[in-house]
């Protein structure tokens, strides 16, 4: 008697979806998730997988770039105030400064090994996606970068500075997450400005 | 199985006869005692003489329920993400008596069902004595006593016309 | 516009996938979020033109046919994703037929040839470049100069190159194009003393005279023509040119005359010559020489005509008086419809009208010189050479002859006497079957390559993208034998095609900018010359006689007409968005049909849809019936283009190939299509034909309003206009309802609004429509398809009327029945985004909703397929998806052709036009970046930027000073369905008739 | 205790026969019944296989060609919901009007009236594009913060048909009460054990029977509207869209009308039968089915004028879009349907004028069969009829319906024919105690009060 069920909750949903309806906020999320994934410089590929988030093909460490060389993610990122799309740094601008920089740490060493070999083979790298919207709603990334600057990323990605290995901080693919956002804003809720 | 009351169980054919018995038994000022029935009927009713039952206030109350569930509902709704539809007001009277009603009668019904229910649980019937002719053909009384005054209970009903009486004890 | 500069060392068309959501043209599925591992690929090295996310635009030039247009190509992560017509080039101005748009998919055809291949034991093996090389140049060698070329290729740096190659090892080269104009040519050399084919300015006519010719179709520049006789034919402040069609089928063209005058097939010549005649002794002031045909054309009066044509005398007298009267105006003949043995005569003729009443050099302009093959007779001698076993090599390239020369003509056996045959098709066409090497060259988008159309017209083709398959430009092919066969070949010596082309171009322009500034432009283009002409002494020798039919007459037979349709020669018939695209007059799609007028029908007592048997004196053919009041009862049309025995699996064994009643023997050199009788034999077999079109007629409903010329000078609205014309006008509403309705509205609008409907400033999308410019060429329909991932959905599903085509041309016949004159209506209806759109409240998850700038939302991942809102639809324009087309639609390599910025919708949701909404918030997103308010140019949606006569107006209704507010001030606009008060976005202007008075 | 004229309405068997007889129904099954069943549940599966294939194919194996957007499912939905109308009449309305020819077959109907809803309940599940996401049109409290749209017809159709089930499900159940309270008394062994439970402690003490026959008059009170609501809110589907054929405000009432007419068709087609395989003869006498023969000929007259002012108002109302659509509904491609609902509802109802034919049971049998057919059929032509030619000639089409629809429509009918099956064997089909409340108890002394 499904429907019996369903029409018992129809009566309380005053009650319940206001209940359903507060979720933490993606800042709280990202300072909690910050804290146990404090950066610690020697950390071999082997121990990647102990990590959260996909292992990548090559141990690319997030906190060593951004966290401890302060690189500001548009240096990598180049395309996210223009584009829809972020982009992801391609071969070129890696070995732009891994031509020189060989890595201090025997651990960090190998991982550089494996970008400099695949660019020598004109082997690009395929990494594993972390972050994907359903493909059925659009996330014009230029406009939240004009919208909320340049170090926005991490209302969404998550102090990523503070992630050996990035994992998914935000159920991105909840559209709750981009409504919170979008209420507490007073940002256009209307559905075609995603979905089309 | 609940222990069973000590009393008289007298069975009657003739629904004048039961009636006239419990009509004796009122005179006696009880009102302790149980009429068994396989069907509603209101002679039986008349003679026991009890008050309309209360069940309605259920119905009134889970109707009302329903309703202002139904206005909560639609309203809140549709306010909570406004969105128009064929350039109609985003929150609308006539398309929303439909769920109210719908509603009322809903809650209406289970509440009354309820009512039943607990109504009925108010007045247990555990361990009284109960015969299943009573479910068939037969009208059944029972009366919690002892001792004498079950002997005296016992011929006041042969009198009436009972078929058979039992002793439950 | 990025140039073709090249990062040094690396590749800047790298094959690349980037970014799940965008890239690998990854169709982006509603309904589901995927929980597979989605990988990302970085560019090795990022070209400075290719930004992920953001489109990168290319200039090139449409090869679809001779015309040679213009294109800007919009590629995304390094796919051609949409073709649009490029607004600087002289010939297109921005516009886009059908055709030149469907290229995409020719690119991304799954019928292509995938890599060189050889003939072993029987069938095909796939071999190496360099072995493929190195056979054909040893094949060359041996053939000592016993090689033969045929090449459909246009005009251009190639074609000069490949003739040089030939004649280098002394072969014969024939430039062939199925669909020529040797007509009339022949004609302008008979009365002009030059062969060449004018450019007609439509533009400038004010009366436009067609002897059948189907000129927005396929004669000579379609595009331009269209774009031409919008301006003149459109209804424009007060002044619109009358345009009048004698023939004996309604042709597109035909479809938009103002005047259909049915004439016996083959007596264009007769009407033509008594026209001139009556305007050379009704009129004064004609051009001195013209005088002189004076004697000539005495003899043929109007009378004679009659007899000829079946044309009344009077009204060949009132054409001629009006054509004359009209200046300047324009006449023209020739095109296929029109190919029977009297064509020369028949263009000959008209070029006599178009001289006597003045309209050589005004409307009729030669020195364009545009493109025309070597001819057919040309091809006809290489032919009986081949026969005659005079070649050891023969390459066809860019051509079918297998298909597109009747098989009566013996093109097979002929070919087959040829030792060695190469193919450089792209796809495995029936003479690709035919060969022994496949060389499959690259299709336009991906190669360089240049098209020199007409004078003063130079396009350039760049690749925009990596080639989908490892073949190789027929360009280096030739270079590459060339420097392996050394010799006299020597001289061929650039490194590669693109290098041979560079130093070809520097040559005129000099300097590397020059050449960069070209390809930003898509080429080089100067002002087309004019050259006037004379009368050539062998003009007064125009004559009419009645054309030979082959098959003999008698009251079975009938004339039949092969007539092009959406297929053209036949070389689109593998494209689904063209086999899809139903035709413009039958609104059949995907199989064959033929034209039968409903007298015929009736007398031969055959219905719709039953399958006759046609039978000339060279073949049979069995073809579904289609009745129709548009065609002459003596004449029995069946489309060209269609009946492939290869070519693809979108092609191959559908509908049948119109060419096989013909013989392709004539003397005249040209092919005659229109030259055979046939019987027809009933199989009392039945086929539903898979037509778009439920009923004809529009009931009265005024769907697609008209009204006269006067009453549109008069300021008539179309409701005026339809009681001036005493039809009894739909009045549901009383004033006083009206008035009521209007002062509900007005609570209803402050009721609603709330919330993100209560912003300031917002914009409010809105349409119009000019039916007297529209022609119902469906451009805008492929456009529709190419821009928002729409799925074919194939024959079987359209005959459950399940397509989906977002935009539709509906088509209406008015009149025709006693002695009132046939009219056809033409209407593009999409889905009309109504203010109080019925669609919407029915929908119980609010999937059908209304945006807060007056679009019609439609959510396809919150839809979950109730379908009300398709019945509640008074225009009928949502498409379910009835199955997996998203699957079934889009197989490799198709899908790389999607468009990532629109969702492919999935199994179980409807679906609609939605005024291209991707492309309203790209621009928003760009506008907000720059910090400014939308533009009214910055939104075009794919239709109105397709439309080749400027239908379509597209803007904000809000912004009073938008181009489409201020169209739909016309008294002529009106919306459909008006009384039902839901209040569409969508206005259209009515349109107007050129009818003579009295 | 039979007397000389008697009244038609009072049993003729006394308080102990009756348990005696409608016990005994509940008896093991003969061979005929299970034949039966097996056949239902044959049906039932062929209806299964079919929706699967639909769930993996997609709809578009069904004959649906748009503009027919909506066609044998909603039919058949329609079909099954007006079906039960005729159950919550008789039990519920004919309650509160006291006629007393209902006892003897309102548990009957009303165990119709619960399944066939609980039939149609099925079909706007299969009906919809992606049947899996269903559960989006109630509002439930979800991550989005979406919520149904009110305004739509077919949420209130959610509301309507699920209450409307709840409702007459509760209604049932009560009823049945003291019925499996007598069984339990009488069965032994496991059946009883079930009986028990199922009869909540019943005893029939005078304080049960105070609540419980005030109790059904509430229910009875509340179902009333409701039997008159659900419909019309099923007929809103179609009345509230602006389609030529649909869009009418007769709808409600005539929707109504047909349903309880549909809904009595199917009870002569169940009872008829049932009566004999029970042996229930001397308790659903011929006086039972001339009354219902009587609404039949009541609800089918209002159902002829109905389509009388439909035909009419199409008419009259000078509306080209309405006129051409009854036009063709009568003499376009759909003709055959148009008359096939015209001749089994309006006219073979009227034969019902006769006494002859009211009393013949083989007559009212192959009348119920007309009346089965005639209205699916109704319901058939107006949503497609309707659909396929509305406002834009160039749209216009007729659909065919293909194996997947008749599929479905079988399974509904096999999942219907088992649930009811099922509960005839198993539950007393006859009201024992309201049958008994017509019997009056014997007397000691003659005359009584």
């Amino acid at each position: 008697m499904r429907k019996l069920a369903f029409l018992g909750v129809g009566s309380l949903l005053l009650a319940l979806g206001a209940l359903a309806i507060d979720s933490p906020t993606p800042a709280a999320q990202a300072a909690q998730s910050a804290a146990d994934t404090l950066p610690a410089w020697k950390l071999a590929a082997g121990d990647s997988g102990s990590l959260k988030g996909p292992r990548q093909p090559i141990f690319f460490r997030h906190d060593i770039h951004v966290g401890v060389n302060k690189m500001p993610c548009q240096y990598c990122h180049s395309s996210v105030a223009e584009s829809s799309e972020p982009g992801i740094p391609t071969m070129a601008s890696c070995m732009g400064c891994h031509l020189i920089i060989g890595g201090s740490d025997s651990s960090h060493k190998v991982e550089i090994k494996k970008l400099r070999d695949a660019w020598n083979a004109k082997q690009p790298i395929e990494w594993i996606r972390v972050h994907s919207v359903a493909r059925h709603a659009h996330f014009p990334h230029m406009r939240h970068i004009k919208a909320l600057g340049p170090n926005a990323c991490q209302s969404c990605h998550g102090d990523v500075a503070r992630m050996p290995q990035v994992f998914k901080v935000n159920n991105i693919n909840n559209m709750g997450f981009c409504i919170t956002c979008h209420l507490e804003r007073k940002i256009n809720r209307d559905c075609t400005a995603c979905h089309y | 199985m609940a222990r069973t009351v000590p009393g008289v169980l007298a069975a009657f054919e003739h629904i004048d006869a039961a009636c006239d018995a419990i009509q004796a038994l009122r005179a006696q000022g009880r009102t302790d005692f149980t009429v068994y029935a396989a069907a509603h009927n209101h002679e039986l009713e008349e003679a026991v003489g009890l008050p309309v039952s209360p069940v309605r206030l259920y119905t009134l109350f889970g109707g009302l329920t329903g309703v202002c569930a139904g206005v909560g509902m639609t309203y809140w709704m549709s306010l909570d993400w406004p969105l128009l539809v064929g350039g109609k007001p985003i929150a609308t009277i006539p398309p929303y008596v439909v769920f109210m009603f719908e509603l009322m009668v809903l809650l209406g019904s289970l509440s009354t069902v309820v009512g039943i229910v607990l109504l009925s649980l108010a007045k247990p019937t555990t361990g009284l004595a109960y015969d299943p002719r009573f479910s068939d053909d037969q009208i059944g009384i029972f009366v919690p006593c002892a001792g004498a005054e079950a002997a005296s209970l016992e011929r006041m009903f042969k009198d009436a016309g009972s078929v058979g009486v039992r002793h439950a004890a | 516009m990025s140039d073709a500069t090249q990062p040094e060392g690396i590749d800047r068309r790298r094959f690349l996938t980037v970014l799940g959501v965008t890239g690998a043209g990854a169709a982006a599925v509603s309904g589901c979020s995927t929980a597979k591992v989605e990988k990302l690929v970085p560019y090795l090295v990022q070209s400075d033109d290719q930004i992920p996310g953001i489109p990168t635009w290319y200039a090139s030039t449409c090869t679809e046919c001779g015309a040679g247009c213009g294109l800007h190509v919009k590629t995304r992560e390094a796919r051609a994703i949409k073709l649009e017509g490029n607004p600087a080039h002289p010939v297109n101005a921005g516009k886009l037929c059908a055709h030149g748009q469907s290229a995409l998919q020719g690119l991304y055809n799954p019928g292509r040839v995938k890599g060189p291949m050889a003939r072993r034991d029987g069938g095909f093996t796939a071999i190496t470049w360099d072995e493929a090389i190195a056979l054909l140049s040893e094949k060359l060698q041996a053939a000592g100069g016993k090689l033969g070329v045929i090449s459909g290729a246009g005009r251009g740096t190639f074609s000069d190159l490949l003739s040089a190659w030939t004649q280098a090892q002394g072969g014969r080269v024939v430039r062939y194009q199925a669909f020529d104009f040797e007509p009339v040519r022949a004609a302008n050399q008979q009365v002009f003393g030059t062969s060449e084919i004018p450019a007609y300015d439509f533009a400038a006519a004010r009366y436009i005279l067609s002897f059948g010719t189907d000129f927005l179709t396929d004669f000579v520049s379609p595009v331009e023509h269209q774009r031409g006789f919008a301006e003149s034919h459109g209804f424009n402040n007060g002044q619109m040119a009358k345009h009048v069609m004698l023939a004996p089928r309604l042709s597109l063209t035909g479809m938009n005359a103002d005047e259909w005058i049915m004439l016996r097939p083959g007596s264009e010549a007769a009407v033509a010559l008594a026209m001139a005649n009556v305007i050379l002794t009704e009129r004064t002031g004609n051009p001195a020489d013209a005088n002189g045909l004076r004697t000539a054309l005495a003899a043929w009066t109007p009378e004679k005509a009659q007899e000829a044509s079946g044309v009344g005398a009077e009204v060949i007298r009132r054409l001629a008086r009006e054509f004359a009267s009209a200046q300047p105006s324009l006449a023209v003949a020739g095109g296929i419809a029109t190919q029977h043995r009297g064509a020369i005569q028949a263009c000959a003729a008209v070029n006599l009208l178009n001289y006597v009443a003045g309209n050589v050099g005004r409307t009729v302009k030669f020195g364009a010189d545009l493109d025309a093959g070597d001819g057919y007779a040309a091809l006809e001698s290489l032919l009986q050479a081949m026969e005659k076993g005079q070649f050891a090599v023969m390459i066809v390239h860019e051509a079918n002859p297998a298909y597109s020369l009747p098989k009566a003509g013996g093109f097979a056996a002929s070919f087959a006497k040829v030792p060695f045959k190469v193919s450089t098709s792209l796809y495995f066409d029936e003479t690709s079957h035919l060969c022994d090497l496949l060389l499959p060259g690259q299709h336009a988008l991906e190669r360089w390559d240049d098209l020199r159309p007409r004078r003063g017209v130079t396009g350039l083709l760049q690749p925009v993208m990596e080639p989908v398959f490892p073949t190789l430009p027929t360009g280096d092919l030739l270079l590459r034998t060339a420097q392996k066969l050394g010799g006299a070949l020597a001289a061929l010596s650039a490194p590669s095609y693109e290098a041979h082309l560079k130093t070809q171009w520097l040559k005129t322009l000099g300097t590397d900018e020059a050449w960069r500034s070209a390809l930003q432009h898509g080429g080089v283009y100067g002002d087309t010359p004019v050259t006037s002409v004379k009368l050539a002494a062998t003009a007064a020798n125009v004559a009419y006689t009645a054309p030979v039919f082959d098959g003999d007459a008698g009251i079975d037979a009938f004339f039949f007409a092969p007539v092009p349709s959406v297929m053209g020669d036949g070389r689109f018939a593998n494209r689904p968005w063209m086999l899809e695209l139903p035709d413009p007059v039958t609104k059949i799609t995907w199989h064959s049909w033929v034209e039968m007028h409903p007298e015929t029908a009736r007398r031969i007592d055959v219905r719709e849809g039953e399958i006759v048997q046609l039978t000339s004196p060279n073949g049979t053919l069995s073809v579904p019936v289609y009745i129709t009041p548009a065609i002459h009862p003596e004449v029995l049309a069946v489309p060209l283009g269609m009946g492939h025995t290869a070519f693809g699996d979108f092609a191959t064994g559908r509908g049948v190939n119109a060419l096989d009643l013909l013989d392709g023997k004539d003397g005249q050199g040209f092919l005659p299509y229109q030259s055979a009788r046939v019987t027809l034999t009933r199989t009392r077999e039945f086929k539903k034909v898979a037509k778009t079109e439920g009923t004809t007629r529009q009931l009265g409903r005024g769907i697609a309003d008209a009204m006269t010329l006067a009453q549109a000078r008069a300021g008539m609205t179309p409701a005026l206009a339809r009681k001036a014309e005493g039809h009894e006008v739909e009045e549901i509403n009383t004033d006083r309802e009206v008035e009521a309705i209007e002062g509900f509205r007005a609570s209803q609008l402050e009721k609603r609004n709330i919330g993100p409907y209560a912003a300031e400033g917002l914009p409010m999308w809105g349409m119009v429509i000019d039916l007297s410019r529209c022609t119902g060429c469906s451009s805008c329909v492929t456009a529709c398809y190419a821009e928002n991932n729409i799925p074919w959905v194939g024959e079987e599903a359209i005959l459950k009327g399940r397509e989906m085509t977002w935009m539709r041309i509906e088509r209406y016949w008015e009149g025709g029945e006693d002695g009132d004159p046939l009219e056809a209506r033409v209407v593009p209806m999409l889905c009309q985004h109504c203010d109080n759109a019925p669609c919407e409240p029915v929908c119980p998850v609010y999937a059908a909703y209304h945006t807060p700038d007056g679009l019609n939302g439609q959510v396809y991942n919150r839809c979950v397929g109730t379908r009300y809102c398709g019945n509640n639809c008074p225009y009928k324009v949502r498409y379910f998806n009835w199955s997996a087309y998203n699957k079934k639609a889009f197989p490799e390599p198709l899908n790389l052709g999607l468009n990532p910025d629109v969702t492919v919708r999935a199994r179980g949701v409807m679906e609609k036009c939605t005024f291209c909404v991707q492309r309203i918030r790209g621009a928003q997103n760009t506008a907000r970046l720059e910090d400014r308010a939308l533009r009214d140019d910055d939104v075009v949606t794919a239709c109105a930027q397709a439309c080749p006569s400027n239908a379509i107006t597209f803007g904000n209704m809000n912004d009073p000073a938008s181009r489409v507010t201020q169209a739909q001030q016309s008294s002529r606009g009106y919306h459909i369905l008006e009384d039902l008060n839901v209040r569409p976005a969508v206005t259209y202007l009515a349109k107007v008739l050129h009818r003579s008075e009295g | 205790m039979a007397t000389i004229v008697r009244d038609p309405s009072v049993p003729t068997q006394t308080h102990h026969e009756v348990t005696r007889d409608v016990v005994n129904t509940l008896g093991t099954a003969g061979r005929g019944y299970l034949l039966l069943l097996a056949g239902a549940v044959g049906l039932f599966l062929v209806g299964i296989g079919t929706f699967i294939m639909l769930l993996k194919d997609g709809l578009g194996l069904a004959g649906y060609n748009p503009p027919v957007f909506w066609s044998v499912f909603i039919t058949t939905f329609v079909f099954w919901v007006g079906i039960g109308h005729a159950g919550t009449l008789i039990s519920a309305i004919l309650f509160l009007f006291r006629s007393p020819w209902r006892t003897a077959v309102y548990r009957a109907t009303e165990a119709m009236t619960v399944f066939a809803v609980m039939t149609a309940g099925l079909f706007p599940i299969i009906h919809i594009g992606r049947q899996w996401f269903f559960y989006w049109l109630m509002p439930y409290p979800n991550q989005r913060w979406l919520w149904p749209n009110f305004k739509s017809p077919l949420v209130w159709d959610v509301f309507a048909i699920s209450t409307y089930l709840t409702v007459s499900t509760t209604f049932l159940c009560v009823g049945l009460v003291p019925d499996v309270a007598a069984a339990r008394d009488i069965m032994s062994g496991w059946r009883q054990k079930v009986y028990n439970i199922f009869s909540l402690g019943w005893k029939g003490t005078d304080n049960q029977w105070r609540h419980y026959s005030r109790a059904y008059l509430y229910l009875a009170a509340l179902a009333t509207p409701l039997v008159l609501s659900v419909h019309s809110v099923v007929s809103w589907d179609f009345a509230m869209s602006i389609i030529p054929g649909w869009h009418g405000t007769i709808f409600a009432p005539y929707f109504v009308a047909g349903a309880i007419y549909s809904g009595v068709g199917m009870v002569f087609t169940l009872l008829i039968p049932l009566r004999r395989v029970l042996k229930l003869e001397h308790m659903i006498t011929d006086y039972h089915f001339d009354n219902l023969a009587k609404l039949t000929l009541f609800t089918g007259s209002i159902l002829f004028y109905a389509y009388l002012m439909e035909y009419f108002v199409g008419w009259y109302s000078g509306n080209t879009f309405e006129q051409t659509t009854f036009w063709r509904r009568a003499f376009g491609p759909m003709w055959w349907g148009g008359w096939t609902m015209i001749i089994c509802n309006a006219f073979v109802s009227q034969l019902l004028w006769f006494r002859k034919i009211r009393t013949n049971l083989t007559s009212l049998f192959i009348i119920s069969i007309f009346i089965n057919i005639g209205m699916w059929f109704e319901r058939y032509v107006i949503i497609t009829s309707s659909l396929g030619n509305d406002f834009l000639p160039f749209a216009w089409s007729q659909m065919n319906p293909t194996w997947a629809d008749w599929g479905i429509l079988a399974g509904s009918f096999g999942w219907f024919g088992m649930w009811f099956l099922l509960f005839a064997r198993t539950f007393p089909v006859v009201a024992i105690q309201e049958i008994k409340e017509q019997i009056p108890y014997p007397r000691l002394r003659k005359g009584g009060h």
